[in-house]
């Protein structure tokens, strides 16, 4: 059965290849990001109160390790069989190195929806797998010594409204913990899976005017943004399985492994890589791999760690 | 009433580039901008404005006939190729000549 | 007494005449018009899934046919002792055959209020009752032979903003059912009314803008904007009752009946029939026929519903 | 810099036309067009742009002489009478010609 | 330990100082001040329902006095060591005579945690304490006789947008009382600590924003900004213990006269006494008084207040 | 196309003035205006446009030659020393001189 946060992003898209006249105002999308953005961080920050700190350091060295490490899984694909400038492929890689807050959300509905217990401190795998790709992905497009402009896309990427109401709502979290977070439950944690729907008609909206410079692009891009994603998937559920997590908690992390970045990075690769065509990889990661993900691939990462995890045995 | 000529430059472009723009701007000597919320087409097709990924901006700047070349010099060489971005130009007629 | 509801239409139409600062951004009412298009959607679909659909069909097509009725009955007198242009009549009797689904979460209100049952399905028949009176009016103002924009017309109609989001939300409650719909309640049930009330205030500054142009189109105006809904009342409680409809029912399709459009006609109209002057048919119907049905209007159909089914024996 | 005379055509209109416009706007030769939110007063009144009935939409299209003459005399046929709409023209100097 | 509320603000001066690229757009800052004015409007509201209205007067009658003596308390130190010109020292006299309703929402929120009882009526002293130091303003910096433009300036500062709301959610809440307003608390009143946090998220971007024009006022604003609201909020203490107050309404009506207005008497000024200059006022109103209050000041006006309820024996 | 020639006058200041503003421009004879919200910098400082404090608006309006002119001395006596505001003139060519 279908979660209605995946139906509201069906409406949308369905919306938007009709080409109705539904718009959401861009100020309503930014509040709605906003509350997610926030809301996700407390949550996390919270967790983050509940145990020590240091217990957690070897999984979050293993998370950024993954940041660093997926975009060179992908370049060497785009720029051979892809054919892609460089720009492009480093760009793309970026993108699918890093996360997407709104799938992230997806997965958490998903799994709260089916009493699926996960490790509550994920969020703060969200913050740490950001922006490791990013830095690659400028790297490959300038080379490490081209050093003019490092220091200010690294202030750009890490001051990024992403990144600031993630680790702003973590530390507030983590500083006043469930208790005191209390008063501001129903605004942020309560209406949490409207919120979400109302995001996802949105970028349903978006998708499907994304749509078009998919066909321009061709089959690879399909293929690519249907592909990475499981492959990804795959190698984050063994990762997950490596360091302890629960079955749950693989599929969250399987689930940001596959997810495609197409908020935080397009904003840094449009400053720090602007040769880049950000048609090209919007249409990937928001017209292919946003509404896999959503749609089949979560279900698809949920089977595959099951399978993974009664094949070893473990929870 | 005098009058004084000076130039106005208009640039339409991706709001992703605000902050930097407007950084240049003031060094390349503009001494005020003008900015509001837009949305078009052109040859980057269309960007709808309602997401950040698609909004445009346009500004304004008055200025006199050298800035105005100079910073459309600046912006043709940092910004032209990589952004969706138009620049026209025209004469407007001002009352305090010592703001701009 | 007046439901809170009703005070802040009263105080949006204070503030308005008294010409305070008070405004609300559009961004605002957009988001609160697409939050209750979708809550009353929602909550209609849920109380489709519920029943075996073929039974509702006739009730359906008599509240179609309903709806390309009520037109015709005022089309008349609006050339008649109105004398107006041909476009401008069209495009009223539209705007009356048609309904205002901020009048129908009013009403929805006032019944909650006072614990009055009704066929939790009705926002269906918001559905049904929202196109069939454009189309009429179009065909008035335009003749059914000048076919040149008719499919363009009725496109730009069935994917106005509001037909897509009561549609859309129907759809999902329909799929999705009661227990599914569970974790959206927060955004969109909860705080319908709070929402309401809002969306109320701001309706009360845009009918107050509108009560200038009433004045200079004078007592007709007024007079056709107060008794058209109470005679179109009239025919609703007595076709909810020739439907089986409970007597809250017969108030809520009453109401409909009653009511006039100010969002999805208007659009259309000055789409489909430039010709017609706006603000005409939205000094009637926004700035007469919605203040008095949402203050008096409503209060009045009640009254006549319980009359009609106590002097009727029924429910 | 070289230099190029075009057209700057703006228009403010209501925004309940924006997409038929557009579409018009690409039918009639408009290479690309900007387009912000407005509210504003005329001869059919305040339009305060509070509410989706009342907003007004300024639209700005750069183009060559003729194109400008043609889609001007379109929007006097087809729009004129029965919108709120003010039409006017001024001269640009714009960069990259082939461009509009 | 720091309310939750007030992390957001700190996170907003943060983001700000930082030159992150973190925005609220103005209309959710509209959206979120409107819904804070009514609920505290309506709060006050209920509260007056339940009591004998003219048990209150005295009280009343007192508070007013307060808004009207507070300003000439300060306009001297402005004119002579301040050294400002006639209408700046008018303008921030006006400042601080009035009151911020974002300062009074925190200490609202501040004694809810702590749970501290006070007189729940207080939103009316809000009201009352806005405008007569408005007044005072305008007629210091333009004389009494300068009728020109008196009547202007009463009707813009009775209609701006926080009196409107303000009174408007008053009379509603008074009208319908608890029971009746129900329906509405989803909306304005479970999320209002998050919508708070929010606000104070935007206002601590606003705030950084007025830091660097502090630096170029120097001194004398800084010092000013955190001695007088210490000095008001003693007045207020002794103020609320001769009108018998509760302890927590001493802290509240402290609190009150602490603050110093940032919305209201700014839009008025401007419109009032132009010639004043409204980077002075701010700089002192929201860059140092605001914050002060926020982080420091009411957790001081409660210590005041217990110390002095202590002693005096009361409460 | 008959062409006319009509001034237009651009205004950007603070929106804290905009209802007082738009009545004067009524009785200065203005026959319509439009506005757009905008931020910008100037010599009074930025203002972000991100809070009710620090908006500004735009306004342009389209009238003749002597009209602009007395509007122009009106600002300058009436709102051009206390508020953040600029103003600059140009010429456009409108169609329907009735309406200006
Ligand atoms: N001919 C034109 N007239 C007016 N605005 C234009 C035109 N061409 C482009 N624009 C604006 O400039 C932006 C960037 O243009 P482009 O780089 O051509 O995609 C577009 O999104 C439009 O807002
Ligand atoms: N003289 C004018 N100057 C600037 N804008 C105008 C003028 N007249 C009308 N407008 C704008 O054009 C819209 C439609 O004008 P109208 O059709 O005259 O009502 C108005 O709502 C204004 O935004
Ligand atoms: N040179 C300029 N070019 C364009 N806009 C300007 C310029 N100077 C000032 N402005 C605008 O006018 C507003 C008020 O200007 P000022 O009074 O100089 O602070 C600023 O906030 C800008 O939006
Ligand atoms: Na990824
Ligand atoms: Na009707
Ligand atoms: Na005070």
């Amino acid at each position: 059965m279908l979660d209605p946060v995946v139906l509201f992003f069906l409406l949308g898209v369905t919306a938007g290849v009709l080409k109705s006249e539904l718009r959401l105002p861009v100020q309503v999308y930014e509040l709605l990001s906003i509350l997610l953005l926030l809301a996700i961080g407390m949550k996390g920050g919270i967790e983050l109160a509940r145990q020590p700190f240091f217990e957690l350091v070897p999984q979050m060295l293993a998370v950024i390790a993954l940041g660093f490490v997926l975009p060179f899984l992908v370049y060497p694909i785009l720029m051979g069989p892809g054919r892609m400038p460089r720009a492009d492929a480093a760009s793309i890689a970026a993108h699918y190195g890093s996360v997407s807050v709104g799938t992230f959300a997806v997965v958490v509905a998903y799994l709260a929806a089916r009493d699926i217990a996960y490790e509550a401190y994920m969020p703060l795998f969200v913050v740490l797998l950001e922006v490791p790709a990013i830095l690659v992905g400028i790297a490959m497009a300038k080379g490490l010594r081209g050093t003019t402009g490092w220091k200010a896309s690294t202030h750009e990427v890490l001051l990024g409204k992403s990144i600031v109401l993630l680790v702003g709502g973590l530390l507030i979290g983590w500083l006043v913990g469930e208790e005191g977070i209390k008063p501001l439950e129903p605004l942020f944690f309560h209406p949490f899976q409207g919120l979400l729907a109302l995001f996802l008609l949105e970028m349903g909206l978006v998708t499907a005017s994304h749509l078009g410079s998919l066909r321009r692009y061709g089959l690879f891009l399909l293929a690519f943004g249907v592909v990475t994603p499981i492959v990804f998937a795959t190698i984050g559920v063994v990762l997950g399985w490596l360091l302890g997590l629960s079955m749950g908690g693989a599929v969250v992390l399987a689930t940001l492994a596959a997810s495609a970045s197409y908020i935080a990075v397009p904003a840094a690769m449009r400053i720090s890589v602007p040769e880049a065509n950000p048609a090209l990889s919007l249409a990937a990661s928001l017209g292919v791999t946003f509404p896999f993900n959503v749609i089949l691939g979560i279900p698809l990462y949920h089977a595959l760690s099951e399978q993974f995890y009664r094949y070893t045995g473990a929870s | 009433m005098h009058r004084h000529r000076r130039r106005l430059l208009t640039i339409v472009t991706e709001s992703a580039i605000e902050s930097r723009l407007t950084k240049d701007l003031d060094r390349w000597g503009a001494h005020g901008y003008t900015i509001t919320d837009a949305r078009g087409k052109g040859a980057r097709g269309i960007r709808e404005g309602n997401w950040e990924g698609n909004r445009n901006i346009r500004i304004e700047v008055v200025c006199d006939e050298d800035t105005a070349r100079h910073i459309a010099d600046h912006l043709r060489e940092d910004y032209y190729d990589h952004y969706a971005m138009i620049l026209y130009h025209s004469d407007v007629e001002i009352m305090r000549p010592e703001k701009f």
